[in-house]
């Protein structure tokens, strides 16, 4: 058991599986000699000189070269450093990756992970702060995964790159320093798992990455307050673990999703939908989705803190919303 | 636009390059297959049998014919829409390519692409892609993972005139160059996007031969249309490739027959300008030219029939495919057969 | 008083907005001396050549052309061919145009067009078919509009080219070839209405662009079956006229949305989960969102028109809910 | 990494370009303001008043001060996240670039885009664009609207070596030089991306330069450190472009003094080759000549105090600046000065 920032998890887990398969390479921008902008993935391109690759500003070459080399005998790692930057090779993501296999009648096979800084809270601004995992989930044909823990980092970057599909690998670039504990040994978690970390009778709280933090330490306020919550990780979005999902919300009756994407077409509305019309009967009232607003973020602190949902928000939400 | 002469081009190719008959045949034999595909596949068009779109290589049958004899088993081939030619070249079975252009069970993709995006990846057909640019990207990745997994395997890219000018063209060749890879870019300059002019949308006159020194390339210009002489610069770059002498650029000059697509009758080009490329016509100057070189006309007239037979036989099978079963639209999403996205 | 073609009403409105404003200016590939892939902008060249220009195959060049000439005093209107290559040129779009405003402070106007054919139904497979509207709804910043009718196709691309936000202008492919009244002179419409094209007791069915004649048809047969339906005609995502839509809603207690984007994340979710929270004591039974399935979509005409939403399919969906 | 002498450049700038005394000294005050607004930033970067991120033009200054005096009024300026410099060259107060920094309300963008996007559009500085690529097909569109619309305005547009790999560059400049459009872009040549030297992932040896061709341009080498001939380069490019001949692509050759952004210590840089290109500070260099020139210490003293006192004056009027009010978050989305995506 060893004590890791998620940012070193990231390194961690990317050697974990360089080491298990040969055929894992991984290649972006100032990743190999410099070790990532984000320091993420420092040590590797010592490691695996061969197979750790430092690219030009050239995102769509990256991940075209990702795919060539997935459906040649490889399993790619690539890194996009902002996942805003994904809009520049949008193209090779949502139209060549996502669709190759099922255009061609299952010939090709795209065994690849393509890992991204995600998320707000760095006052970044506008085009280095989004949470783009909405823009996949809407993609037919990708994986989208969302870790929230060092552990995550490492079990589910490790189910992503044994995964014979492609995944879009959301980092949360507010969560890198964030330490947790690693277990020893080599971790490999499954994709389509939610992760129910709290158990409550009154409501239940949907969040992902790092709105997870922030759910839980409502949940911790509002039992003070007398309302006990439930706390889910939904961790992946594609595949989404619709059972456990269904269950958590069935048994409390109330749905609150805490969402950083903006308000419109997030995930949120997706599970909102599915919940409706699936447990309908079971629900005591309207679910509610928690979000930033339908804006770009703003960089400065105040504005952007005012901006992304918070634990205050969603304790005021719950709170008002169950009449407490 | 400008006529051949003045692109630099013989009023008809000159077939120099030294081949031996077996070989010259070969070539022959290829494009005559791929001619009388593309002209059926025009025929069930108009017939509404080919649904939704196709894109012929009627014309430019020289380039997919050279590169697939100078390219080895195992050798890679990335190809556009304009894909059927490049598709046959490297061994898919014609029936399964004339099933796919219409939508059968028995297609290529099981009906699912359609003609825009025929693949045969077990002969190295790595697929037809749709949108302008991505493939050169895409052909970069197979060449990387050949160096890496220490094979001699060579990836081949065909795209078009207008594709020069999208940034992902930029970005494949830089890398390509940076990384030496062993990839060749094929550009066939037939002269025309859609219906535009390349060289009214293009800072350079030669969309490709000019921007090979942005990558530190030579360039390399070609008569598109002489089968012989592609086949000897075919071979040199699939060499360089093997060698590790990396990537190359090699801009062939062609021209297409019909129009970019579906039923277009291409009347945004004048008759002089059609008339001057049908005289280029690489098929017909080729048996000209093998008549000449001493070819029995019998041998040519066999090595047709065969090519027809096939074709009408390829039809027929297409016909006779049936359509594919409505559960194919849930397939195939996950490499587990499915489309399962939740639980 | 003249009918008008869908593709020939495109041509229509934008000679209407050339000859009305001066700064108005159109580009695209094969758009001025073709008239278009779509033959959608014949003659326009002809009555102006100097603002209907031909550009390369280079997408981020043209929307960025777009974008810089709408910022010191043009109103471009810019063609993206199909709206799948919105993907080549997406960093644009939802990076730069939908942000610039916001990241200035207000100091940028960007009153500009981007005009592309939508949707499925053509054979043309995955990667010229797709629905991408929910792809521009969930970018903050872009404003959404796809008309069902050629009389909408004038009205609201007038409505959009004098808008002094970017507006996304999704034309249904299939639809080009539809007929309709469109009146004479001047026709400028409203962005962000929605149009009840029928009104019923049972049921709102909610629908977009080329759902729309699918279904009106469908309520047409369900009426037959006993089964009064009204129908809604978003027309317009962002702004999106909620009030409309909430009322029609309500009026039945049950909610229908027939979507041609697939499954996830789509405006049908959005809509859903609006309702959901807004009229939850209206409603007599869970909204029911009709989609494409999860994947992208198949070639073969058998296998394209399984997959997006049929008439039929609407009919059985709704007659199964409402236990009729 | 090649020392400035492998780049074909004098130890220190040569400065010989003929400027007269009132341009020279224009020069020297506008790097100075430059100069010692970025040093500043730096400071209250690591005193935590600069948020985020900030990316500085410290041993880059002479290019934006070259342009920002050449340029006239109603030109537009379209720089990158390293844009504070291009941004106060065309006029922006400083006060409100400052408080921009620090995320105050009376910050030029009113604290919504910080550091990377720095915009004074009453100026001519049209935007600072943090996404590599992009702005350069933007810089167009307002070459276009100067065009179409008759005025003889220039629209330039400043980049780094590495953006010259992505696509958009490629597109931006076919599509310049395709309608000859009135543009100037200036690659700021600093022989870094941020960690990556640009050596190391470009095919050729001037990322810029030798790419001209390829878009029917001539080639524009300059020392990127010496401010009079960068005045001289820039005059001739922004006559050219308001005479109607078209776009230019300048490679200015520089280095950036510290590291890429916020407070990177650059330690993937050697020792020597940061001494070696100390020796080439623009700002230096310039003093240097000047009074080697025969201007008066006092004066250039006067110049220096007097950048200090604004820029003292800038950190103090930012200090002071209020926080933005919470409902900023959800104004300026639409031109109606809301956010409201429905009724
Ligand atoms: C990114 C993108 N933009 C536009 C198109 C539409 N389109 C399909 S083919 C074509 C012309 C391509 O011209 P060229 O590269 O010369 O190839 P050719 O068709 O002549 O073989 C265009 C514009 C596309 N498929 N992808
Ligand atoms: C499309 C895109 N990819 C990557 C980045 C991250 N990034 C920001 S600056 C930078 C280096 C740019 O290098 P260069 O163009 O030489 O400009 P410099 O920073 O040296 O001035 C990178 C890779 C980005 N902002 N946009
Ligand atoms: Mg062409
Ligand atoms: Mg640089």
């Amino acid at each position: 058991m060893a004590e890791l920032t998620y940012r070193q998890a990231v390194a961690h887990g990317l050697a974990q599986e360089l080491e298990h398969d040969p055929s894992v390479v991984f290649l972006g921008e100032d990743v190999a000699a410099a070790g990532g902008v984000f320091k993420a993935t420092v040590g590797l391109a010592e490691r695996f000189p061969d197979r750790v690759l430092d690219a030009p500003i050239s995102e769509q070459a990256i991940l075209g070269a990702a795919m060539g080399a997935a459906m040649t005998g490889l399993r790619p790692v690539a890194e996009i450093m902002f996942s805003d930057f994904l809009a520049v090779c949008w193209d090779i993501v949502a139209n060549q990756i996502a669709k190759t296999r099922y255009m061609t009648g299952g010939q090709v096979s795209l065994p690849l992970v393509v890992r991204t800084a995600n998320g707000g809270g760095l006052r970044f601004g506008a085009q280095h702060s989004q949470s783009v995992e909405n823009w996949a989930m809407a993609v037919p044909g990708l994986k989208v995964v969302a870790p929230s823990t060092p552990r995550d980092v490492v079990g589910l970057l490790a189910a992503a790159v044994r995964d014979p599909d492609p995944v879009l690998f959301f980092e949360h670039k507010a969560l890198y320093p964030l330490k947790g504990e690693v277990p020893d040994g080599e971790i490999v978690d499954a994709l389509g798992t939610a992760k129910v970390l709290r158990t409550g009778s009154d409501c239940t709280i949907v969040a992902l990455a790092a709105m997870v933090p922030r759910a839980l330490a409502a949940a911790t306020e509002l039992a003070a307050a007398g309302i006990d919550a439930t706390v889910v990780d939904v961790r992946s979005l594609v595949p989404l673990d619709t059972a456990t999902l269904l269950e958590a919300v069935s048994a409390t009756g109330r749905l609150f999703t805490v969402e950083e994407n903006p308000r419109l077409c997030g995930w949120g509305a997706e599970l909102v939908s599915i919940v409706i019309e699936e447990t309908w009967s079971a629900l005591t009232g309207p679910p509610v989705r928690i979000t930033t607003p339908h804006v770009p973020l703003p960089a400065a602190d105040a504005l952007e803190d005012h901006a992304i949902p918070s634990a205050a928000r969603v304790v005021e939400t719950v709170t008002k919303a169950l009449g407490a | 636009m400008p006529t051949p002469t003045e692109l630099g081009l013989p009023p008809v190719p000159e077939f120099a390059a030294p081949l031996d008959d077996e070989l010259a045949l070969r070539l022959y034999t290829l494009m005559q297959r791929l001619r009388r595909f593309e002209k059926r596949a025009y025929d069930l068009f108009m017939q509404n049998l080919v649904k939704g779109t196709s894109h012929l290589s009627l014309g430019q049958e020289a380039i997919a014919a050279a590169f697939g004899i100078a390219m080895r088993p195992g050798d890679w081939t990335f190809a556009t829409y304009r894909g059927h030619a490049h598709t046959l070249a490297r061994g898919a079975p014609m029936d399964a390519a004339m099933a796919e252009l219409l939508g059968r069970a028995n297609g290529l993709l099981a009906g699912k692409g359609g003609s825009m995006h025929l693949t045969s990846a077990e002969h190295g057909a790595m697929g037809s892609y749709a949108i302008v640019g991505a493939h050169l990207t895409i052909a970069n990745g197979a060449a990387w993972s050949a160096r890496l997994r220490g094979t001699d395997q060579v990836a081949v890219c065909f795209f078009g005139d207008g594709t020069t000018n999208i940034g992902a063209f930029h970005e494949a060749l830089n890398l390509a160059a940076v990384w030496r890879l062993p990839v060749v870019f094929v550009c066939e300059n037939n002269l025309w996007m859609e219906y535009t002019p390349i060289g009214s949308v293009t800072a350079v006159p030669r969309p490709a031969a000019d921007r090979a020194s942005a990558y530190g390339l030579e360039p390399v210009l070609a008569d598109g249309n002489d089968v012989a002489a592609l086949y000897e610069v075919a071979a040199q770059a699939l060499d360089r490739a093997r060698s590790g002498g990396g990537p190359s650029l090699i801009e062939a000059v062609t021209y297409r027959h019909g129009g970019h697509s579906r039923a277009d009758p291409a009347k945004y080009r004048s008759a002089e300008e059609v008339a001057a490329w049908m005289d280029r016509d690489p098929v017909e100057t080729y048996r000209s030219h093998l008549m000449k070189a001493g070819v029995a006309v019998a041998a040519l007239e066999e090595i047709e029939a065969a090519a027809q037979r096939e074709v009408d036989a390829a039809t027929q099978a297409a016909k006779d495919g049936p359509a594919p079963s409505l559960d194919q639209v849930d397939r195939d999403v996950w490499a587990d057969g499915t489309s399962r996205w939740r639980n």
